[in-house]
């Protein structure tokens, strides 16, 4: 009973707090120096016509990094955390309800169109709304749906970890050429800038983008697969 | 003329909208808010297309077809775990 | 106008969030809170990026790279959210995952039933 | 203008309720999830009206599938060793 | 010309939000959970398509998305429903007095 007066007490008291910055919000009229020197510069320094995309890959590039190695540790810790009650005691299988026909077919359709949509995604990062977050996320409902229609399916535990691996090397090593050729880590400017708007533009954001979302699908469906092959309680 | 039927064609969706949502809320069985899950998620698509209309933008289009493409999952998912597909 | 709006759904997502977090004793519905708490911040976030009549930062046809700047949002938050939606998709699995492994070794995920750490 | 602040309201009041079906202790812990889940869906659409493309679609692609089948596969495990 | 198609397309999007109109009453109104399977995808489903097909009549420049977006919608929705309806039919929803037939039980084979 005290317990739930002190937390209404509480939430009271953050209420109050959120109230008065409602209150007295006041919204910008004019973009503040940061965002206009990103909405003034982007177009010809970076060549992408997605300044969020620009911000990530390039100007920020560093704590993208740090963000793609947040995921790599939890996506290990994970595995880790699983796979210690994971013995080798050979239970008999469990019966699991068949998927329905439907499903199996449809799964066996709609598994490239995912994919497929992913690559669209990733690489299309600089263009339209989109990049390797998102592309490595919906690569990974692929996985997904695989895991659904299915769930006595077993991926390669290598194949996951290769392609994490090099992606994230890859994704370094460019980072590291952007010193040696251009201003600085992960600068774009490897690659020339070509036509604002094109495909094939906007420097070396398409192939990083294309890394990441590889890194980002692998390190989720890693998330997911030492997920469900924990044993059964 | 079109402007006004497109704002009277967005009020119908809004009530749609609440009559799903009403579904979900009130739903007696799991397998009813499963179906007003999925309405508002394809009602929702209807709503991304009116905010393309509203601020003149094709690229908010992608939205929805990551919408179409994978909000089925979800109900797929709950669908599976409803017969203890995994 | 929406900003204010999106804000006060957020601020009370969140309290919400940490209102179930908080009185709940199952460990998975104090998880399943703390994702609502967490869409909450994430709304707060976009919404002090916006402002009134400017458009996405993304330029296309419709927005000329040279009136970007009296056109446009704010896109540093968006970029922020962005990382923090795909890192809070982590810390829940990790979350579920510890939940997973309590369970498998105590049995119960009443956390009045942990009272190992309790003092 | 008035169009987009509309469909705010709806989505906020929409919102605000599910959430609140997701936090309380009485009902299931199965319905609990997918409100959740519909929280974050609905505020992917409130992401596209504040004109932020970008963290709409990530919250699609991860609020839809992932974190719904994460939560559920965990509530599946726990289910079963309690019932059977 | 060109305000004759607006108009035509915005008829076109006001006719499928009518259908998702009737969607979301059927799913409010119909006695059954198959009953409202029925109502809730089927019905929005057919809205969704006619007010693609209307915002492509009021913006021609966003055909192909809007091509794509139909496109998914019918490979997904049927499925997603389907799978559905089965989940249901295995937890025992179908002990209303209302339904007759259930091909599923006979090919399955099985007594509930």
């Amino acid at each position: 009973m005290i317990k739930r007066f002190t937390l209404m007490l509480l939430l009271a008291g953050l209420g109050a707090i959120f109230a008065g910055l409602i209150q007295n919000y006041v919204a910008d009229e004019e973009l503040n120096l940061t965002a206009a020197y990103y909405a003034a510069h982007t177009a010809e320094d970076i060549g992408a016509a997605n300044i969020v995309t620009a911000i990530i890959v390039t100007y920020r590039g560093l704590d993208t990094l740090g963000e793609v190695t947040v995921l790599f540790l939890t996506a290990a810790i994970i595995g880790l955390v699983l796979s210690q009650g994971n013995r080798q005691q050979q239970q008999p299988q469990r019966k699991l309800p068949p998927a329905g026909e439907l499903l199996v077919t449809g799964t066996r359709l709609l598994l490239p169109l995912i994919l497929l949509f992913g690559a669209y995604v990733f690489t299309h990062g600089h263009l339209t709304p989109g990049g390797g977050f998102q592309g490595g996320a919906i690569i990974a409902s692929a996985m997904l749906l695989l895991l659904l229609s299915n769930p006595m399916k077993r991926f390669s535990h290598r194949l996951i970890t290769v392609v994490e691996s090099a992606s994230g090397l890859a994704f370094v090593i460019i980072g590291l050429l952007g010193i040696a050729w251009a201003g600085g880590f992960l600068d774009n400017r490897i690659l020339p800038i070509g036509t604002f708007g094109e495909l094939f533009s906007a420097g070396a954001i398409p192939i990083i983008y294309a890394f990441v979302g590889l890194k980002v699908g692998a390190e989720f469906s890693s998330m997911l697969v030492s997920l469900s092959e924990t044993e059964d309680l | 003329m079109a402007e006004v039927l497109v704002t009277l064609a967005a009020i119908v969706t809004c009530m749609a909208f609440l009559m799903v949502l009403w579904r979900f809320i009130k739903g007696p069985s799991p397998v009813d808010r499963i179906i007003a899950f999925d309405g508002l998620t394809i009602v929702s698509i209807t709503g991304i297309l009116f905010a393309a209309l509203a601020a003149e933008r094709g690229i908010y289009l992608d939205v929805a077809l990551v919408y179409a493409l994978l909000s089925f999952l979800g109900v797929i998912v709950v669908a599976r775990f409803l017969e203890r597909g995994f | 106008m929406l900003a204010t709006i999106a804000m006060t759904t957020g601020f009370l997502l969140i309290l919400i969030g940490l209102y179930g977090a908080l009185s709940n004793r199952n460990i998975l519905r104090m998880i399943v809170a703390f994702t609502v708490a967490n869409t909450g911040v994430n709304l707060v976030l976009v919404a002090v990026g916006y402002m009134n009549g400017r458009t996405a930062p993304i330029l296309n046809d419709a927005v000329a790279a040279g009136e970007a700047i009296s056109r446009i949002i704010d896109p540093v938050p968006q970029a922020l959210v962005l990382t923090a939606i795909v890192i809070g998709v982590g810390i829940t699995a990790l979350m579920l995952a510890y939940t997973y492994k309590l369970y498998q070794t105590r049995g119960s995920l009443d956390i009045a039933k942990h009272t190992e750490l309790k003092w | 203008m008035t169009l987009s602040i509309g469909m705010g309201l709806l989505l906020s009041v929409a919102m605000v309720v599910s959430a609140i079906m997701a936090t309380r202790g009485k009902r299931s812990l199965g319905i609990s999830i997918l409100a959740a889940g519909l929280a974050s869906l609905l505020a992917s659409v409130m992401f596209l009206l504040l004109a932020a493309p970008d963290v709409a679609m990530t919250e699609a692609a991860i609020g839809s599938g992932l974190t719904t089948f994460l939560f559920f596969f965990v509530l599946g495990r726990v289910r079963r060793g309690e019932h059977d | 010309m060109a305000e004759f198609l607006d108009i035509l397309g915005a008829l076109l999007l006001l006719a499928g939000t009518i259908f998702l109109l009737l969607g979301g009453l059927g799913l409010v109104r119909m006695p059954d959970i198959y009953n409202r399977i029925q109502a809730g995808t089927k019905a929005t489903t057919l809205g969704t398509l006619l007010s693609l097909i209307g915002v492509a009549f009021l913006h021609p420049e966003w055909s192909l998305k809007l091509l794509l977006i139909g496109v998914f919608l019918l490979f997904t929705n049927p499925l997603s429903s389907q799978v559905l309806a089965r989940a249901a039919h295995r937890t025992g929803a179908h002990k209303s007095s209302s339904m007759i037939v259930d091909h599923l039980e006979d090919d399955l084979g099985e007594k509930p």
